[in-house]
């Protein structure tokens, strides 16, 4: 964001304002964060819909539709003929303007039907979905035990392997739920071996929490330290700029 | 917590960032994949304001190296709010470069188009795979001009001629749609992603089955590539983004601390108890 | 392997295994079969839990957090029941914050229903169900001063969270309850871990409820997940085993148990 | 004969329109590709899946309603909080009010740029249609469209030098590069002069194909010039305004509280109570420590060790959580598909 110009030195300084808003929630939630609060959640409500109708409904839909593509030539003769086709968007658009009978209280049910349709098709591609990324991460797994570079066996290596390899299966076994004789563990006998085998998983589980929880860290204090390189390097600055003391 | 990260923003003092060998081979990647005349790079900058900080610097690191090499780059987004990060960080990138190269220029429709916000997710996606010309699949750019009137970008052709694909993103699913959905019977893309911290450890799963051939994690897997970067272009400017890392860095020992002290605190209280407690 | 937009002839005889699979195990558990599912430690957590919070007196507050209407919400209702219907019977004091208004509406008649099921369907107070915000941090800040004024003596936390779930699980450290929580995403289970008594990781969130409501739905597509996993388990061995000995004895060109998936209709020759 | 209430009719009803729903994508995916041209759905299905995004895009108006309802109630009935409600709207109705404006004049800008691209587009249509041998819709003599195409080249040429000429304010870089195109896309149409226009001959058809590059270059010079004169516009600074000013800094600062948040609770809630959270805490630690650059301090190998730690136990574990999860979300996305719900616990269930 150039500080050069007005407009720029102006939006640097609501930036800064609007961070100290929100920061002020960390005393206590006050009237001061609230209002920005509000602001905000406005502001992202008003953007969304007009990207929708701007990159996608006008060019793609409405505006073939309505024939506007069409460019006469200096000659009189048309770019392309009018694709009567395209008023087939009629359908899937009256459809979709089901979902305002939502709040309706009697007839709730008919933007069931429009909600009901996308579950449909969301789980349809759910499930090329899944193969389109499963596969492979199945086919990844196959890594040989034993490995050899030129001749001899590469003890690093087929450590590695053995280690994913049991830690995938042990982890695995331990979201295994309904295995089992159904009078061998209720009566606290000791059950299956895959039952036995299962609270191994956990502490497997533990270190990929563990990486977890340390990439989390990094997330968060990086939101942080991006607002406080803001509010010292650019903030101060325009507002030197204003008062006159730089 | 503010200080320990303001006072390396202040001076800024830089440190060299930790050598992440993920960004390394990402580097090998990103220079070696051949780029035949007409073929192009697709970029996704799936992120808005509340994970710029991680991912803007992922997004310049990438398309100053597609930039440097002269790869003509599409870019788009699945996300509303990525919107005046499709605008900014092009230009910003491309401001950088001519400044640090004077005779040369690197022009919007040239070196970048900006093909916008596209809604539908996984259905939009299998449709572009699905395209013979995705030039005219796209239809038109942001501006309102059709990319078939790019030179650059006027005969794309199939997905085929898509030789890389980014996806730079915070939030959880998009990535997911790019792995399972952009590849289709013969063809499979060179995926790089830019994520944010807290997916680092669910991308290394995608790295080792080769879906994902380069993985930037969070503002250390940029500031590495950007070490990376400066060894082949020495005028390559990254010393911001080493102040930031800096201060990241710096941050992570305030909270390893705090989680140290946070424990030994009441240890010393139960042992204190335990001890003269029970001769108290 | 070139990338996948239709499915491989091996691909199809999975789908239709995985639709037969899940219809199959329906029809079982409706003709009255009795699924064995084992019994996770988090259902010991949960009970325990009840128990102490009735030597003290104290309340007891369960909330779903960010889960909106559908599967999620669905297993934790199966806990919620378990859970309301020990409190009633303790005769303790029953807290459920809300976040999403949809979702409210099936949870209150959930609570309810627990409440007949106990036996105590008078003693049910819809004023338990406490709608608090649907933004997410005014819905932790208000969730905090709820649990401080009630000194919860057991916080359940089930279902989706984001970056509240810290809030919310340091407000019930502070006043000394004793906390469990299972959680679906990778992300938060880690923060809770080090900060409540017991987690649930992931899928243990629907094997608790299966095991606590016996729920048809439920334990049908638990057990026909279970089967359809120990099939991949299986295809992993196999093509571990297959890559072990393809490594100690390179010469030989094993047909790897991949090609099952990625064998092209055009490749098989009749 | 069983009377069926109209809420299981209804219930049936919504049943069928979700596998509707999906059906489509189900049989593209199970078919192999050879039947799915054979059907002739292949060219499309590009139209379909708009027709599948254009019903989601309708419902974008759904949020805006209800915000809209809720605070529009509580500003008129002067309900407790009406100020924030009203602070609400008012950050709705500017970017929506500033949002619009700037499409507006995008749109403006594009048919603008649209007239100078008539020149390159149409001498490209004249070679095409010349060289089809069946001409499939009747096109005016070649002649005729020649002289169509130099009289609108020349006339919106010299539109657009005089209102260049009449610019007030130093002439950019970009006015430059398209004074320069227009001087060479009119020295490309005076040459079509030099030929007679009875049919095409390669030599005349060369001549076109220039006014078509030229002409083509001239459209994207009109572009950029059009595009950095609309940035100074009170309307695109408002945009930035309200986008970069407000709408960046308040989603940044409300996300960096959690940097906050997480090192509160690092002193306070993260306790080390078991074998499992104290194995959790070593590899967080590991993990942090190997990727900040003070973590050379304590050793060389830190990165290193990371590195492994990720890629063979993490990566194992979560592998079989994603699996889990994959095969969970499998069977979810049948049960969605085919309508199989928990009935015991959706609202209006039949016990």
């Amino acid at each position: 964001m150039d500080s050069t110009t007005s407009w720029g030195l102006v939006t640097t300084l609501i930036g800064g304002v609007c961070t100290l808003a929100i920061f002020s929630f960390l005393l206590k939630e006050n009237p001061f964060y609230r209002f920005f609060e509000h602001l905000f959640i406005g502001i992202a409500a008003g953007l969304g819909p007009l990207l929708v109708l701007r990159d996608f409904l006008w060019p793609k839909i409405l505006e073939p539709m309505l024939g506007l593509t069409i460019t006469t030539y200096p000659d009189g003769t048309l770019s392309e003929p009018y694709q009567p086709l395209y008023l087939l968007y009629l359908v899937p658009m009256a459809f979709g303007s089901l979902y305002y009978f939502i709040y309706s209280r009697r007839h709730a049910w008919l933007a069931k039907i429009v909600i009901g349709f996308t579950l449909g098709t969301s789980g349809a591609l759910a499930i090329r979905g899944f193969f389109g990324e499963v596969v492979p991460q199945i086919t990844g797994s196959f890594k040989p035990l034993v490995v050899f570079s030129n001749g001899e066996l590469a003890l690093f290596e087929s450590f590695n392997n053995i280690l994913f390899v049991a830690t995938l299966l042990l982890v695995l076994n331990y979201f295994f739920f309904s295995f089992g004789k159904d009078n061998s563990a209720q009566d606290g006998s000791p059950g299956t071996l895959q039952s036995r085998m299962a609270p191994l998983g956990r502490p497997l589980l533990m270190i990929c929490f563990g990486a977890f929880f340390g990439s989390t860290v990094m997330a968060r204090l990086a939101l942080l330290v991006e607002r406080v390189q803001f509010i010292i390097t650019d903030w101060v600055a325009a507002l030197s700029n204003v008062v006159g003391i730089g | 917590m503010i200080l320990a990260v303001g006072i390396p923003v202040f001076l800024g003092y830089s440190r060299p960032p930790s050598r992440l060998v993920s960004a390394e081979r990402m580097y090998e990647v990103m220079a070696k994949t051949e780029f035949k005349p007409g073929e192009v790079a697709m970029v996704w900058l799936d992120f808005g304001p509340g994970t710029l900080a991680e991912n803007q610097p992922q997004a310049e690191v990438i398309l100053e190296h597609l930039f440097r090499r002269r790869v003509p780059v599409v870019l788009l987004s699945q996300y509303q709010q990525a919107e005046v990060a499709l605008q900014r960080v092009p230009r910003e990138v491309a401001k950088r470069l001519e400044r640090e190269l004077p005779d040369q220029r690197w022009s919007y429709g040239e070196a970048w188009i900006n093909a916008g916000f596209r809604p539908g997710g996984a259905i939009f996606i299998q449709a572009l795979v699905n395209a013979s010309d995705i030039s005219k699949f796209l239809g038109r750019d942001v501006t309102g001009m059709p990319i078939t009137q790019y030179p650059n970008f006027a005969a794309i052709g199939g997905v085929e001629r898509v030789k890389l694909v980014g996806e730079v993103t915070g939030l959880t699913g998009v990535f997911d749609t790019i792995i399972q959905f952009f590849q289709k019977g013969g063809y499979q893309p060179t995926v790089v992603h830019g994520c944010t911290s807290i997916t680092i450890p669910e991308a290394y799963i995608f790295l080792d089955s080769g879906q994902l051939k380069g993985l930037l994690e969070g503002i250390a897997g940029a500031a590495w590539y950007s070490e990376v970067l400066k060894q082949h272009y020495p005028k390559s400017d990254n010393t911001k983004l080493l102040v930031v890392n800096t201060a990241l860095s710096a941050a992570h020992l305030v909270i390893i601390l705090l989680i140290v002290i946070g424990n030994l605190v009441p240890l010393y209280q139960l042992l204190r108890q335990r001890l003269w407690g029970s001769h108290g | 392997m070139g990338g996948l937009e239709h499915a491989t002839p091996g691909i199809l005889v999975t789908v239709a295994f995985a639709v037969l699979l899940l219809l199959y195990e329906l029809r079982r558990v409706e003709r009255g079969y009795r699924h064995f599912i084992r019994r996770i430690p988090g259902i010991d957590a949960v009970e325990g839990a009840i128990g102490r919070c009735a030597e003290q007196g104290r309340a007891v507050v369960f909330t779903t957090a960010l889960t909106d209407v559908g599967p999620v919400l669905y297993a934790c209702l199966g806990v919620l029941h378990a859970v309301a219907k020990r409190v009633a019977g303790y005769k303790l004091k029953l807290i459920v914050p809300q976040y999403s208004p949809e979702a409210m509406v099936i949870v209150e008649d959930a609570v309810r229903g627990a409440y007949n099921d106990a036996g105590r369907g008078a003693a049910f107070d819809p004023q338990s169900i406490v709608f608090l915000s649907s933004e997410q941090f005014a819905f932790a800040s208000g969730y905090m001063g709820l649990v401080h004024r009630e000194k919860a003596g057991a916080a359940f936390m089930f279902g989706v969270f984001a970056a509240e779930a810290l809030v919310l699980a340091e407000a019930g450290q502070q006043v000394g309850a004793q906390q469990i929580a299972a959680s679906v995403s990778p992300e938060q289970v880690a923060f809770f871990i080090c900060t409540c008594d017991y987690t649930l990781i992931g899928e243990e969130l629907f094997g608790a409820s299966a095991y606590m409501s016996r729920e048809p739905v439920q334990v049908a597509t638990l057990a026909a997940q279970d089967r359809l996993k120990l099939l991949f388990a299986l295809v992993i061995i196999i093509g571990v085993l297959g890559a072990t000995l393809q490594s100690i004895y390179p010469t030989w060109s094993l047909p790897t148990v991949d090609l099952f998936f990625t064998t092209e209709w055009s490749s098989l020759t009749w | 004969m069983v009377t069926i209430n109209s809420s299981d009719q209804r219930a049936r009803l919504i049943g069928i329109f979700t596998f509707l729903g999906g059906i489509y994508f189900f049989l593209y995916f199970v078919l192999p590709e050879s039947a799915i041209s054979f059907i002739g759905v292949k060219d499309r299905h590009e139209a379909i899946s708009n027709g599948f995004i254009v019903i989601g895009a309708m419902a974008i108006g759904l949020g805006l309603f209800n915000l809209v309802s809720a605070h529009g109630t509580r500003i008129v009935f002067k309900k407790i909080g009406w100020v924030y409600s009203l602070a609400l709207i008012t950050g709705l109705v500017c970017m929506l009010g500033v949002t619009s404006a700037q499409w507006l004049q995008s749109l403006a800008l594009s048919a603008e740029q649209q007239r100078s691209q008539i020149i390159s587009e149409f001498a490209q249509r004249i070679i095409d249609d010349a060289d089809k041998t069946t001409a499939t819709l009747t096109v005016p003599a070649l002649q005729v469209r020649v002289d169509a195409l130099k009289l609108y080249g020349f006339e919106h040429l010299s539109v657009l030098e005089t209102k260049l000429l009449g610019q007030r304010g130093a002439s950019s870089l970009l006015q430059h590069e398209l004074q320069k195109n227009i001087a060479t896309v009119r020295e490309k149409l005076a040459q079509l002069d030099a030929v007679s226009w009875g049919e095409l001959s390669p030599g005349s058809a060369t001549l076109l194909k220039e006014v078509v590059t030229s002409g083509a270059k001239f459209s994207v010079a009109r572009g950029a010039y059009l595009r950095e004169a609309a940035a100074t516009t009170t309307v695109q600074q408002l945009y930035t305004l309200l986008y970069e000013g407000f709408f960046n800094q308040l989603g940044s600062a409300m996300f960096a509280l959690l940097g906050v948040y997480i090192a509160a609770a690092a002193y306070r809630a993260f306790r080390i109570r078991s074998v499992e959270s104290a194995l959790m805490m070593a590899a967080a630690l590991i993990v942090m420590l190997g990727q900040i650059s003070f973590g050379r301090m304590i050793s060389d190998d830190m990165p290193a060790l990371r590195q492994w730690l990720l890629e063979v136990p993490n990566s194992a574990a979560f592998r079989a959580i994603r699996l889990g999860a994959g095969v969970a979300g499998l069977m979810l996305a049948i049960r969605m598909w085919l309508s199989i719900e928990s009935r015991s616990f959706s609202a209006g269930k039949k016990r």
